[in-house]
């Protein structure tokens, strides 16, 4: 089903919990150590931003990360040095942008990035604006370098188009829990619900994000059937806050391993609450 | 209609098709175009791409003939086509003004307006809501929506709040919420990424309006298509007035939909020549370390990559960053433009030059004092053409006047002031501001 | 031919002649009108008078022609008559908006001053003079003489220079020479009494361009002349969309061309009952002591007397010195009226009205608000009476739209912010100007 | 040929010096003071100006007097008080606006202005803003009360029109020296002489007025064929010169007087030359 194993690992036993965090937020150094503390709470795989000018897909939580971070010099070649030089045992999947996925070809297509992402150890890719429709070059470096490209269902999406992605998609499937941008929430929707029933056909991991915060919505999301949960905004908001109040990056890093195995416990609840002794949600 | 169907019919469909139709099935304009957006705004677009063609295309309900209706009644069309008996004179060729600039708002800006919150109207929706840089846009949606009685609410950015702030005074006349959008430089691009953002949240009761040819499918073949009315008229109103077709046509572009607008039924005639006029700023050089481009020549000067959810022309760093973009002139002050113009000038048929803000300022008070018409600081670029390089035009040529300057009055104060314009009147009662 | 030979014919002409022609052969509406004004300037009321009969009335040379042409091509018209869907159904009636907003330049004042200007190139004449209050008039004739290629001097109070810097700036950038006039209170009246100075030491090579249908005769006819097209359009588009005549037509007036421009055609249809609105300022109340009228109703509260050369309505003291009059909106600040309306008022066949500026204001954003149109505040005086006296009117309302408000925009913001007004958008932002 | 036997008298024999000031300039009182000084310097004919708020056919000069005199409270009544209450040996003409003397009849036309004027001891009115076309109720009214209706001949007015001026004017004919509203003037215009030879037909009292002021402008105007001078702008200008320089009225009238001097004898000597010897002018 993955081009890559390390993806397939990550969903192969128990709900993958699937982080996010923008890389270079609010600099270099500090962002490493974040997304180390990612993967010792817990994290399966991790999402790794790669910011761009125009982010026409987030929330203003995660668009501030980004200009942080562009503020702060990440560049794609940056971006690729980093993953180089993390050490996480997590799968690395790569979000960002098309425009500088293909700007980094030269001309040359999609290709030139995916070769270095892999050579970076990236296993996936998610591409926010890219739809199914324009997909095939990226689908096609993917394919040859190993990397899987993985698409966002919306709540939305349905027929031809959900079939045309399920025929794509590689890794997960990005199942979006509502509609609009990126941005913690309070509570849990019922279209996530939906989604996943929409999805059942589809012999893919279903990853649930979009507004995931705490322990109890990772437990209900995967009580309702979900085989990981993404989440962004809610630890974007952890690093914002270390901005804010001025935290050391050991302060910070301490907070996101803290969320983070909060997170993770409660994917692990809801897992055991759907396959064992079903809980009520 | 499925998309794979639509695309196996793609090439015959549009080999057969006149240049005025170019990308209606597809949103292609061979590489350019396209439909890069969030998977959440997908159904938004389909939706809006299957009404495109109903009512716009097709017809249905009577759509195009109420929106023809309102344009001529609301709006003010046809718009003259006026000849300039000094411009032409000076330079030694006809000279042809298209007079955009009557119609209802100041600009070209209402073909699309209208006809997008009409469509919006058609389609059931509720709500507008609309992203604007120099205001023209959001003005003429704030009137559209007015008129049919639509709740609006336009995004435009801080800073662009405060250069312009009696087009948000107009805006809020006219009953729209006007919200600050405060990310970035708080100009253009962040309103539209903003506008998008809300877009993806509400797409089931909201529509949409972008205001030129950029953006998905279908809003560059859309917009193209409201706006074509332009040209429609001209190219007819040239035919009586001369006895033929003009030999050239001269367009700002900012975004692009004036141009094509003033271009679309002349696409197909191969003898006229198309001008695209481009802010060349303060220089067409770019610094890259600052990711920023004194000027906003995207024809001119960009390079391929992928905006806003279209694939096109842009003005952007070799990492692929999006720059910050400069004209006197804040509507043509975007670092993108319509994938169809980028097309066009791929393929050799439009001819895409720019004007630096100099010659803008010169063409701006030229216009005003030798026929009596202030220009838009936009529009101004054209005539900055027109002095510059007239002796390479033919003998009838035909200039958008894209819009009026009523709106520009403090900016040209301002930029007047900081230079050395030859043609200026006696500014000094005005400096420091109105 | 000689005056009194004129005058033995008058009565048995007069009579003959259509309503809309009145006042052509001599100037006189019943006991108004007339030529009260020094010899000095004679000869060149005599002049013009001559053009006047010779090319308006004749043609000659195709006068009127090339006028109706550059009408159409620079100016824009036909301006459309709107149906205003949204306040059709608050006052359910039909409520029809004939668009003079959308005339070049933003008012109706175009239309004059291009036929004025017009005539004097077809006189032979080297200069134009003009004198404006609010700066429409002004504007207008900076815009027709640069179109026209005339050397151009316009005459303005300095307090009114004050108070509209972007119209002062307009006719700069268009060319003209704007001179303040520093006397009494540096309004309309004493610009007007200066540029007649001006023109009794130049009239041989300078024609003057009064703005409205006041002066002595022949301007109030051919202020009237000129300004007739648009019932001339109203009444035949009245006619093509709803079938038949209006049941009534409303206009605001301060000196009154627009009015009589949207009435001329109108005044033979007996049926159609037409509506001068006035500006009835802060009170209808006079201050003779102050010799200050805080309005400017000088058909519903003024008296008969003699004014910048013709006799007609005047708000005056019990001395006959001209008050101070008093308006939110600068165009209809003047104490004086044509005297045509001054005639068709105590006829009975103009229904004189004030409405106040509280009323104008919230004419004003109603308007903007409910159909995406700002209108002039002078305009919006007419919507202030369609709000206030709509019970009283037939099915089928026509109303002028004398300009459009974007030189208003600072008024509104202060005089929005001095008051309560119900319908107002938050204003916040803008208090303290822009 | 005229009404008043006062006019008649004042260009019997010898140029008339007829001299202007608006009454009330800058005050009540100072403004007699002014006119009796005038007198005392010779005046035959005084030109009273009564003040009106749109003067339209006023230089800068006497417009700026009209407003000091209404700022000071000048009324027509006040008007008539102030001329029952000079005591000079010279005409007395009223010269004022048409709204004015129409206005003074409450809706019964022109004649109760003319029967007060009468009544206050002035000889003649001149009319600037009232054509010869719209004179007829106001020459009644003059004729009825013994007035002279004084009419102003522009250096362009011609054929029917003077001749139709010429049937209605008495007293004397006022020439204007130049196109023009009222203001000093440093020379002598060519259309002075050419308006004098087109009314030499006439047989009335030929006064010349409109930037004359100084004893050889009148010197050269009389000796050109004129019955009279009329002087306004220049003394006016002594009356704005004693507000600027808060000149004592004494100090002022006695420059008014010497000035009036200056004028009627430069007017003296134009006649003697014209009849007498004939000198260069
Ligand atoms: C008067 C005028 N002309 C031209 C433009 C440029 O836009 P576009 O190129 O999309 O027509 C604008 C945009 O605001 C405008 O206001
Ligand atoms: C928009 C507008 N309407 C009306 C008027 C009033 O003038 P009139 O009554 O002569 O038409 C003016 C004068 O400036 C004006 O600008």
């Amino acid at each position: 089903m993955a081009n890559s194993d390390a993806l397939d690992a990550a969903f192969a036993d128990g709900p993958a919990y699937v982080p996010y965090l923008v890389v270079g937020d609010p600099d270099y150094e500090s962002s490493k150590a974040y997304v180390e503390a990612l993967d010792r709470g817990g994290a399966d795989v991790i999402e790794l931003g790669l910011p761009f000018s125009e982010p026409i897909a987030e929330g203003s939580t995660i668009q501030e990360a980004l200009v942080r971070s562009l503020d702060a010099g990440m560049t794609p070649d940056r971006f690729f040095a980093f993953a180089e030089e993390l050490e996480v045992d997590a799968a690395l999947v790569c979000m960002t942008y098309y425009n500088l996925i293909y700007q980094y070809g030269k001309g040359e297509g999609p290709r030139p990035f995916v070769e270095r992402a892999a050579a970076a150890g990236i296993q996936g890719l998610v591409v926010p604006d890219l739809p199914a429709e324009e997909a095939d070059p990226l689908r096609e470096a993917c394919d040859e370098f190993g990397l899987d490209l993985v698409f966002i269902v919306a709540p939305t999406t349905r027929g031809d188009r959900l079939d045309r992605m399920m025929a794509n998609v590689s890794g997960y499937v990005y199942v979006q829990a509502r509609l609009g941008t990126t941005g913690a929430r309070d509570d849990v929707s019922d279209q996530t619900t939906a989604s996943l029933d929409r999805l059942s056909g589809y012999d893919v991991p279903k990853a649930v994000g979009f507004g995931i915060s705490t322990g109890d919505h990772a437990e209900r999301i995967v009580a309702g059937g979900a085989d990981g949960i993404i989440v962004g905004s809610a630890l974007v908001d952890v690093v914002a806050e270390g901005v804010a109040a001025d935290l050391s990056t050991a302060e910070v890093a301490d907070r996101l391993e803290a969320l983070s195995r909060e997170l993770k416990g409660g994917a692990e609840r809801g897992h055991r609450s759907r396959t064992g002794t079903v809980e009520s949600a | 209609m499925s998309e794979t169907d639509t695309r196996t019919t793609e090439e015959t469909e549009t080999a057969r098709r006149p240049g005025r139709e170019r990308g209606r099935e597809d949103g292609k304009f061979g590489r350019y175009g396209g439909q890069y957006v969030p998977e959440a705004l997908m159904p938004a677009i389909e939706e809006l791409t299957d009404a495109y063609e109903r009512y716009v295309l097709d017809n249905e309900d009577g759509f195009m003939d109420e929106f023809r209706e309102r344009l001529a009644d609301f709006g003010g069309r046809p718009t003259p086509l006026q000849r300039a008996d000094r411009l032409s004179e000076r330079y030694d060729t006809e000279v042809y003004l298209k007079r955009e600039d009557l119609l209802h708002g100041g600009a070209h800006k209402l073909n699309n307006a209208l006809g997008q919150v009409l469509l919006a109207k058609y389609m059931g929706k509720e709500r507008i809501i609309a992203e604007t840089g120099a205001g023209q846009h959001g003005t003429a949606t704030a009137m559209a929506a007015a008129h049919l009685d639509m709740p609006c609410t336009i995004y435009m950015g801080e800073r662009d709040i405060n250069r312009q702030r009696p087009n948000v005074f107009r805006m809020k006349l006219n009953g729209s919420e006007v919200k600050p959008v405060t990310t970035g430089r708080g100009t253009l691009k962040e309103a539209i990424s903003e506008t998008m953002r809300d877009w993806a949240e509400t797409v089931e009761d909201t529509h949409y309006v972008i205001g030129s040819i950029v953006g998905p499918h279908p809003f560059p073949v859309m917009v193209r298509d409201f706006q074509a009315v332009i040209s429609e008229e001209a190219r007819e109103q040239a035919r009586e007035k001369t006895g033929g077709l003009p030999t050239d046509v001269v367009a700002c572009a900012g975004g692009g939909s004036n141009t094509m607008g003033t271009f679309a039924h002349f696409v197909d005639d191969e003898d006229v020549a198309l001008h695209a006029v481009e802010a060349g700023g303060s220089t067409l050089e770019v610094d890259e370390e600052a990711g920023v481009a004194p000027n906003s020549a995207s024809l001119f000067a960009g390079e391929e990559g992928v905006l806003h959810g279209a694939r096109t022309k842009l003005l952007q760093d070799s990492d692929g960053q999006i720059m910050e973009s400069h004209s006197v002139s804040s509507g043509l002050d975007y670092a993108g433009v319509g994938p169809e113009l980028a097309y066009l000038v791929d393929e050799g048929r439009v001819d895409p030059v720019a004007v630096d803000d100099d010659a803008a300022l010169e063409g701006f008070h030229r216009l005003s004092n030798t026929e009596g018409i202030i220009p838009a600081l936009e529009t101004a670029h054209a005539f900055g053409y027109l002095e510059e390089h007239h002796e390479d035009l033919g003998e009838r040529v035909v200039v958008n006047v894209s819009g009026r300057g009523d709106k520009d009055l403090d900016a040209a104060i301002e930029e007047t002031d900081q230079r050395d314009v030859a043609n200026a009147p006696d500014m000094s009662m005005f400096t420091g501001g109105m």
